[in-house]
C-alpha cells in the first residue's frame, strides 16, 4: 500500500495538521515562557476565538480578513478584565496556575454551554475548494492554515527577537526582579504578553472552529493538542513549538495512515510520558535551575 | 591516627565544565578540617559530593575504611555522616522542636507497623529522640523558643536549629556549609564556639568558608581550594605561608583580609 | 438560564393546564421520571427525550388529565441529568424511584445510562423505557422484565439497509468503516459488520479515539484499501459530519452512508455542500403531514432545532399512556402487560405498534417501526425510500 | 495534626484527645442514620459519599508527599477492574476481589512510581494526566479482559445480602472507617512526620536521612491501593463497570474534592467529598452552574486560599471565639 501518492497525502497532512498545532500551542508557549502559567484555559479562549468568529464572519458578514483577526483580537482584549481578576495571582506560580486554570477552564466552558446550547454547529469556510497537484489532494481551508501559521509562528520569533518589547519580555522571562530593576514595566509586559497569546489562542480557535466545528467543548481537543506540543518542544519554547509541532503533526499523519487511530494515539502519549520522565524540559527546552 | 574520611581522586563534570578535578583528602577522627577558597572554587560541590546530593564522575569515597563513593544522602546519614546548607534551610512552618525531630528521625524510626500502631517500642523510640532533641536544644540555648515556628526565629537561631536538626541524627561527621554567611561579628564568634563544642563531644567536623579570618582561629587544618582542584593543605599557619595559596588566592584579598 | 426559562415554562404551562381543566373534578398528581444526559456531549438527545415526553403530557393535560380507575390524573415530570455516565444515572434512578416514588421513568439514551439504571429500576418493578444499542439493555438478568426498547437499534435495522444497498447498487463489493472506539462504536460496528458480511461484502473497519477530529489519514488509509462505500456507522453527528466533509476533501468518490444516529440536519450544516449525495438511515420526515403537529407543538414550546429523539419519546409517552387507560391500574405489572398487548395500535407517526426481540433478547421489548433512508439534495435530506425493521 | 500528634507532650491534649472524640462521635452519628431513615435513595447516596470519601482521602495521601496526581480515578478503575474480574471470571468471594483490587493498582504504582516520582510537583501533574488516559485507553482497547468501552455488566453485590441499601451503607461506612482511619494513623505516625518532611523541605529531609524516593514511592503505592478498593466498593454497588467511570474527568473530580477541602489536614478531603457530592443534589437539573461554581472554587482557593474550606471554617470558628470572647 505504500504508493507514492499516499505517502505525498501523508505528507501533505502532516504538514496541515503540524500548521495547525503549532497556531493552538504559540500562544500556550508564550503564556508559560514569560509568566510560568501553565494555561489550562487556553482552550476555553479558542472556544471564545470560534463563537467570535461565527458571529462576526458567520452572522454579521465582515470581510473574512478583517473578521478573523478582529474577533480574536475581541476575544484577547475581553480577556483582559480576566488577567487582572485571575491570572496575575498565578504568574510565576506554575503548580498553582494549572489546577486554578482547569478552574477557570470549566467556568468558561460551562458558562458557555447555558448561553449557545452543547450542540455542535459550523463556521463557514473562506475559501471551500481544493487544490489538486499530481494527484495529491489539499484542501484550500487547509492551505490557508498553513499559511497563518508559517507567518505566525516567523512573527513570534522575530517579535521576541527584536522588537523592544519583545527583548523585554525575554528579559522579564529570565528574571523578574532584575527586570524591574532595569525600569521594564512588568506589569506592563504582562499584560502585553497576556493580550498576545490570547489572541493566538483565538485566531487558533477560528481556524479550528472553521476546518472542524463549532461548540462549547470543542477547546478540549486543542488544550490537549497545545500540551503535548509544548512538552515534546520544550515549555517556553517558540522553536519548540514548531519542531513540536511538526512531530506530532506528522506522526499523526503517518502512525494514522500506515498503522491506524488507536496506535497514534498510544504511540504520541507514551512519548510525551518519556519525554517527561526523562527529560522534562523538552527536545528545545532548557532545564531549570 | 586513621582517617575518619578519606577522599581519594574526586572528579565532576557538568556537561563541559569541570566543577571539581582530582580532589583528594583526608579527615581524621575528632578533626575540624576547614575548607576554604573564593567562590566558583568548588566547595560546595565537593560538599555535595560528599554528601551524597550529587554523585561524582569519578573518584573514591571512603568513611571509616568503607566505599561510600555514591551512596544518596539518607544511606550516609544512616552511617554518620550529615552536613548543614548554605542558606538557612529549617521547616519554617514547624516548631522548633519538630525541627529537632525531625532530624532525628532515621536512627530512631522504630518501623513502619511499629509506629503505625503505636507500639511500646515505638513510644520509648519517641522518648529516645525526644529527649535527644531536648538536650540538643537546651545546650545551644534554644529551649525557650523550643514551641515557637522555626521561621518566626532570628537569622542566626535559624542557622543554629539547621546545626540541631543535623547533630539530632547523632552523626560521626558533620559538614556545616559557609555557617558564618550573612552573620554579624559577634554571631559568627558565637558559631565558631558552637563549633568547637560540637568537636568537643567527639564529633568530626569539615566547615566551608571563604573567611580566612573566621577559618584559622577554628580550623586544625585547612584544604585550600582553587578552580575545582586543591591546592594546598596543612594547619592555617602553613596554608598562609604557602607562596601558591597566596598567589593565587590570598594575593589581592590580603589586604582586604587585613583590614578587617 | 436555560434552566430557569425551562422551567418558567413549565410553569406557566402547568397554570395553563389547571385553568383548562374542569374545576370539579377532584385532580391528583401522577409523575413519571426522566433521566437523560443534560449536560455534556449527549445534551441535544437528552433534551430531545425530555421534550418529546412533555409535549406527549401536555397533550393529555389539556385534555382533562388521565382517567385511571375512577380518578383524574394530572401528569408532571420530574427530569435528573445522567451526564451520559453510568454512576450517575444510577444516582438519578435512586432517587426517581426512592424519593420522587416514580413507577414509569423514561431514558436514559445511551448504554452507560441504560446499564447503570436497570439494577435500580428491575428489582423496583419501575417500567423503563430507554434507547441505547447495548444488547444487555434487554438481554439481561431482569430478562428485560421491566424495560422497553423504544427506538430500533441497529440490530433491527442494519438487516435491512444492507439488503437495500445489495438491490440498489450493484456496483458496490467492499464498505469501509471509520468507528468511535467508545461504547457505541464498540457495541454497535460487529453487529453492522455482521450484517455487510452476511449479504456478501468485504468489510474493512478502523477505530479512532474519542475526541478526534481529524479523519484525513484514516481516510486516506481507507481509501487505499479501494472501498466502494465509505459507512459511516454509529458515529455521533458532529463527526460523522466531518467524515463527509473530510472524505470529500481529499477526493472520495464512492457513496457515503450512514447506517445509524439520527437525523441528518446537523451533518448537513457541518459537512455543507459536501454533503451533496449522502445516504442516511434515519427516524422520522419532520415534513411529513403526521408529524407536522408535534413540530408545531415543539416550535411554540421550546427554541433550537427538533431532533429525532422528540418523535421517538413522543411516541413512547404515548404507548405508556394508552397501557395505563387499557389497564385502568397504575400496577407497572398490568400496564406492562397491557403494553404488550398493543401490538397493531395505530400510533400517531409511526404506523402499527410492533414489537419484536423474542429470538434476540428472550424477550419482546424491542420496538419494531418504519425507518427511512434519506438522501441530501440540494442541501437537504428527502426521503429515498422506506424500510421496515427485521 | 501531624506536627502535633508527633511529640509526645503535644499527643494527648490534641491529636489523641479531641479529634478523636470528634471521630468517633461522627461515626456513631452516621451509623445510626440507616436505623432513622428508610429511604434507599438517602442511603445510596451514604455508600456514594463514603466510596468517595476513601478515593478522596488516598489522594490527599499521595498530596501530603507533595504531588498531586491527575491520573488517580486510573487506579480506582484498576481496582474496579481487578475486584469485578476475580469475583466474576475467577469465581472468587468478595474479599478476595477486595485484595487483587488494592494488590493490582498497588503493583501498578510501585513499578511506576521510581520513575515518575522523581519529577518535581508541576511535572509530575501532566504526567499522572497522561498516564491516566492511557490507562483508560488500555481499559477501552483490551476487550477480551475489560470489556471494551461497553465494560462489565450484571456484576453481583458481594453478597446478596448487599442489594440492601442499608446493608451496603454499613458496608461502606466499615470501609471508610478503617481506611480513613489508617490513612490518619499513618499520618499521625514517624511516617506521618517523614511525608511532611519531605513536601516541605526535601532536600533537608534527604540530608536527615529520610529515603525521600523509597517514602514517595511507598505513600503513592498505598495510596494507589486503598483507591483500588474504593473502585471495588463503587464497581460492586453500581452493579457495572466501563472506563468513561475512571477518565480523566473523574481524577480530576478527586483533584477538584481535595482541593475544594484544603490539601493541609485529611479533613479537608472528608468535607470536600461532602460539598461536592451534597451541592449537585441540591442543584440538580443546573449541572452547568455546578460546575462554574466549581471552577471558581477552584481559582479562589489556589489563588487565596491554599487551605480550603477547612481553612475558611477555621477563620469563621475563630472570629466567632473572638466576638464570643470579648
Amino acid at each position: 500500500m505504500l504508493s507514492p501518492i499516499l505517502l505525498g497525502q501523508a505528507v501533505v497532512n502532516g504538514i496541515s495538521l503540524s500548521a495547525i498545532y503549532i497556531l493552538v500551542a504559540l500562544g500556550f508557549t508564550l503564556l508559560f515562557g514569560i509568566m510560568r502559567v501553565v494555561n489550562f484555559a487556553h482552550g476555553a479562549f479558542a472556544m471564545l476565538g470560534g463563537y467570535a468568529l461565527y458571529y462576526v464572519y458567520g452572522r454579521w458578514g465582515v470581510p473574512y480578513l478583517i473578521a478573523a483577526p478582529l474577533s480574536a483580537l475581541g476575544v484577547a482584549l475581553a480577556a483582559l478584565v480576566l488577567e487582572r481578576l485571575v491570572y496575575r495571582w498565578f504568574y510565576q506560580k506554575m503548580f498553582q496556575s494549572m489546577i486554578g486554570l482547569l478552574g477557570l477552564e470549566m467556568a468558561i466552558v460551562f458558562t458557555a454551554v447555558i448561553i449557545w446550547d452543547p450542540h455542535e454547529r459550523s463556521v463557514p469556510a473562506a475559501l471551500a475548494g481544493i487544490v489538486e497537484v499530481g494527484g495529491i489532494i489539499v484542501p484550500t481551508d487547509k492551505l490557508v492554515i498553513v499559511g497563518v501559521a508559517a507567518v505566525a509562528l516567523a512573527a513570534f520569533y522575530l517579535f521576541t527577537k527584536f522588537s523592544k518589547y519583545g527583548l523585554a519580555m525575554r528579559a522579564a522571562a529570565q528574571d523578574v526582579e532584575i527586570a524591574a530593576a532595569q525600569g521594564i514595566d512588568t506589569t506592563r509586559i504582562y499584560q502585553l504578553a497576556f493580550v498576545i497569546a490570547i489572541f493566538m489562542a483565538a485566531l487558533a480557535g477560528g481556524f479550528y472552529a472553521q476546518t472542524y466545528a463549532l461548540s462549547p467543548l470543542m477547546g478540549e481537543r486543542p488544550l490537549m493538542m497545545a500540551f503535548i506540543v509544548v512538552i515534546l518542544g520544550g515549555m517556553g519554547s517558540i522553536p519548540g513549538v514548531a519542531l513540536g509541532g511538526i512531530i506530532l503533526g506528522f506522526a499523526e499523519s503517518f502512525l494514522g495512515t500506515f498503522y491506524g487511530g488507536s496506535v497514534a494515539v498510544f504511540a504520541s502519549f507514551g512519548a510525551v510520558i518519556l519525554l517527561l520522565i526523562f527529560r522534562p524540559w523538552g527536545l528545545l527546552g532548557t532545564p531549570e535551575t | 591516627m586513621t582517617a575518619l574520611l578519606s577522599v581519594t581522586s574526586l572528579h565532576r563534570q557538568f556537561g563541559g565544565l569541570t566543577a571539581v578535578r582530582d580532589l583528594s583528602f583526608d579527615v581524621a577522627e575528632g578533626e575540624i578540617l576547614g575548607v576554604i577558597g573564593p567562590n566558583g572554587a568548588g566547595k560546595t560541590t565537593a560538599i555535595n559530593l560528599v554528601s551524597g546530593v550529587i554523585p561524582p564522575t569519578s573518584g573514591r569515597v571512603e568513611f571509616r575504611g568503607e566505599d561510600v563513593t555514591g551512596l544518596p544522602p539518607h544511606r550516609l546519614v544512616g552511617r554518620g555522616i550529615v552536613r548543614t546548607f548554605q542558606s538557612t534551610t529549617v521547616y519554617g512552618d514547624r516548631t522548633v522542636r519538630e525541627n529537632g525531630m525531625r532530624g532525628a528521625y532515621l536512627g530512631l524510626y522504630p518501623g513502619f507497623f511499629a509506629t503505625l500502631f503505636d507500639t511500646a517500642h515505638a513510644r520509648r523510640m519517641r522518648a529516645e529522640a525526644t529527649a535527644v532533641v531536648d538536650e540538643l536544644l537546651d545546650w545551644l540555648g534554644l529551649t525557650e523558643v523550643a514551641e515557637d515556628k522555626a521561621g518566626s526565629l532570628p537569622y542566626g537561631h535559624q542557622k543554629t536549629l539547621g546545626m540541631i536538626i543535623a547533630l539530632a541524627s547523632r552523626p560521626r561527621l558533620i559538614m556545616l556549609d559557609e555557617p558564618v554567611a550573612g552573620l554579624g561579628g559577634g554571631d559568627a564568634d558565637h558559631v565558631r564556639d558552637t563549633i568547637k563544642r560540637v568537636r568537643g563531644r567527639g564529633i568530626t567536623v569539615i566547615v566551608i568558608d571563604h573567611n580566612m579570618r573566621f577559618m584559622s582561629g577554628l580550623c586544625d587544618r585547612v584544604l585550600v581550594m582553587h578552580q575545582g582542584a586543591r591546592l594546598a593543605v596543612g594547619t592555617p599557619q602553613q596554608v598562609l605561608a604557602d607562596p601558591a595559596v597566596i598567589e593565587a588566592y590570598l594575593g589581592k584579598r590580603h589586604a582586604a583580609l587585613a583590614g578587617h | 438560564m436555560m434552566m430557569n426559562a425551562k422551567a418558567a415554562m413549565a410553569a406557566v404551562c402547568g397554570l395553563a393546564a389547571l385553568a383548562a381543566a374542569q374545576p370539579t373534578v377532584a385532580q391528583e398528581d401522577l409523575k413519571v421520571g426522566v433521566i437523560a444526559a443534560l449536560s455534556g456531549g449527549g445534551t441535544a438527545w437528552g433534551l430531545g427525550l425530555q421534550r418529546g415526553v412533555q409535549i406527549a403530557l401536555d397533550e393529555v393535560n389539556t385534555a382533562g388529565g388521565l382517567k385511571v380507575a375512577g380518578k383524574t390524573y394530572k401528569l408532571s415530570m420530574v427530569a435528573f441529568d445522567d451526564q451520559y455516565n453510568a454512576a450517575q444515572a444510577k444516582t438519578a434512578a435512586e432517587r426517581l424511584v426512592n424519593q420522587e416514588k416514580i413507577s414509569f421513568l423514561f431514558g436514559p439514551v445511551g448504554s452507560p445510562g441504560a446499564l447503570g439504571s436497570l439494577p435500580v429500576t428491575q428489582p423496583a418493578k419501575v417500567l423503563q423505557f430507554v434507547d441505547g444499542y447495548a444488547p444487555a439493555i434487554l438481554k439481561n438478568e431482569w430478562h428485560a422484565g421491566y424495560v422497553f426498547r423504544v427506538n430500533n437499534s441497529n440490530r433491527e435495522f442494519a438487516g435491512p439497509i444492507v439488503k437495500w444497498i445489495r438491490q440498489t447498487m450493484p456496483e458496490v463489493k467492499k464498505i469501509g468503516m471509520i468507528a468511535p472506539n467508545d461504547a457505541v462504536g464498540q457495541a454497535a460496528v460487529p453487529i453492522l459488520v455482521d450484517a455487510y458480511k452476511k449479504e456478501g461484502f468485504d468489510v474493512w473497519v478502523e477505530y479512532y479515539e474519542r475526541g478526534s477530529k481529524e479523519f484525513t489519514p484514516l481516510i486516506v488509509r481507507m481509501m487505499a484499501q479501494k472501498v466502494d462505500l465509505f459507512e459511516i456507522n454509529s458515529n455521533a453527528p458532529g463527526e460523522a459530519g466531518l467524515m463527509v466533509k473530510q472524505a470529500r476533501q481529499v477526493g472520495f468518490r464512492g457513496k457515503i452512508l450512514q447506517s445509524g444516529g439520527a437525523g441528518v440536519d446537523e451533518m448537513i450544516e457541518i459537512a455543507g455542500p459536501l454533503a451533496e449525495g449522502f445516504l442516511k438511515y434515519d427516524v422520522i420526515e419532520f415534513t411529513a403531514p403526521e408529524v407536522k403537529p408535534l413540530v408545531d407543538a415543539y416550535n411554540k414550546k421550546y427554541q433550537g432545532i427538533i431532533n429525532g429523539m422528540v418523535p421517538i419519546y413522543y411516541n413512547a409517552a404515548h404507548i405508556l399512556l394508552e397501557a395505563i387507560r387499557r389497564a385502568d391500574s397504575l400496577d407497572t405489572t398490568k400496564v406492562r402487560d397491557e403494553i404488550e398487548k398493543m401490538e397493531g395500535w395505530e400510533t400517531k407517526m409511526f404506523g402499527k405498534l410492533a414489537w419484536t426481540g423474542q429470538a434476540e433478547y428472550g424477550a419482546k421489548h424491542q420496538i419494531a417501526q418504519p425507518f427511512f433512508i434519506k438522501e441530501v439534495k440540494g442541501g437537504k435530506g428527502t426521503v429515498k425510500t422506506v424500510l421496515k425493521p427485521e | 495534626m501531624t506536627d502535633a500528634s508527633l511529640s509526645p507532650l503535644a499527643l494527648a491534649p490534641r491529636a489523641g484527645g479531641r479529634p478523636l472524640a470528634i471521630a468517633a462521635a461522627v461515626v456513631a452519628v452516621l451509623a445510626l442514620v440507616p436505623l432513622v431513615i428508610a429511604d434507599k435513595f438517602i442511603l445510596s447516596l451514604g455508600s456514594t459519599v463514603f466510596i468517595t470519601a476513601i478515593a478522596a482521602a488516598s489522594l490527599h495521601l499521595i498530596i501530603r508527599t507533595g504531588h498531586i496526581s491527575l491520573g488517580h480515578a486510573a487506579f480506582m478503575g484498576i481496582g474496579a477492574y481487578a475486584s469485578v474480574l476475580t469475583v466474576m471470571e475467577l469465581g472468587l468471594p468478595f474479599a478476595a476481589g477486595v485484595l487483587a483490587a488494592f494488590v493490582a493498582p498497588c503493583l501498578l504504582a510501585l513499578a511506576i512510581g521510581p520513575l515518575v516520582l522523581r519529577l518535581t510537583g508541576k511535572y509530575f501533574v501532566l504526567v499522572t494526566f497522561l498516564f491516566g488516559e492511557i490507562v483508560r485507553m488500555v481499559f477501552v482497547e483490551w476487550k477480551s479482559v475489560t470489556g471494551g468501552a461497553n465494560g462489565i455488566f450484571g456484576i453481583p453485590a458481594p453478597a446478596p445480602v448487599f442489594n440492601d441499601p442499608a446493608a451496603y451503607y454499613y458496608l461502606s461506612l466499615g470501609a471508610g472507617v478503617l481506611l480513613v482511619g489508617f490513612i490518619a494513623r499513618l499520618l499521625a505516625s514517624e511516617v506521618g512526620r517523614a511525608i511532611d518532611a519531605v513536601r516541605e523541605s526535601e532536600r533537608l529531609a534527604h540530608c536527615s536521612g529520610i529515603p525521600v524516593l523509597r517514602l514517595k514511592v511507598t505513600i503513592f503505592a498505598l495510596g494507589c491501593g486503598i483507591v483500588g478498593i474504593a473502585g471495588a466498593l463503587q464497581g460492586h454497588f453500581i452493579r457495572y463497570v466501563d472506563p468513561t467511570s475512571y477518565s480523566v474527568v473523574q481524577s480530576l473530580n478527586l483533584v477538584v474534592v481535595n482541593v475544594i477541602g484544603g490539601m493541609q489536614t485529611l479533613v479537608g478531603p472528608l468535607v470536600g467529598t461532602l460539598f461536592y457530592l451534597i451541592l449537585p443534589e441540591m442543584l440538580r437539573g443546573y449541572v452547568e452552574l455546578q460546575r462554574i461554581i466549581f471552577g471558581i472554587i477552584l481559582i479562589i482557593v489556589m489563588a487565596f486560599l491554599p487551605g480550603g474550606l477547612v481553612e475558611l471554617g477555621g477563620r469563621a470558628l475563630q472570629l466567632v471565639r473572638r466576638r464570643a470572647g470579648s
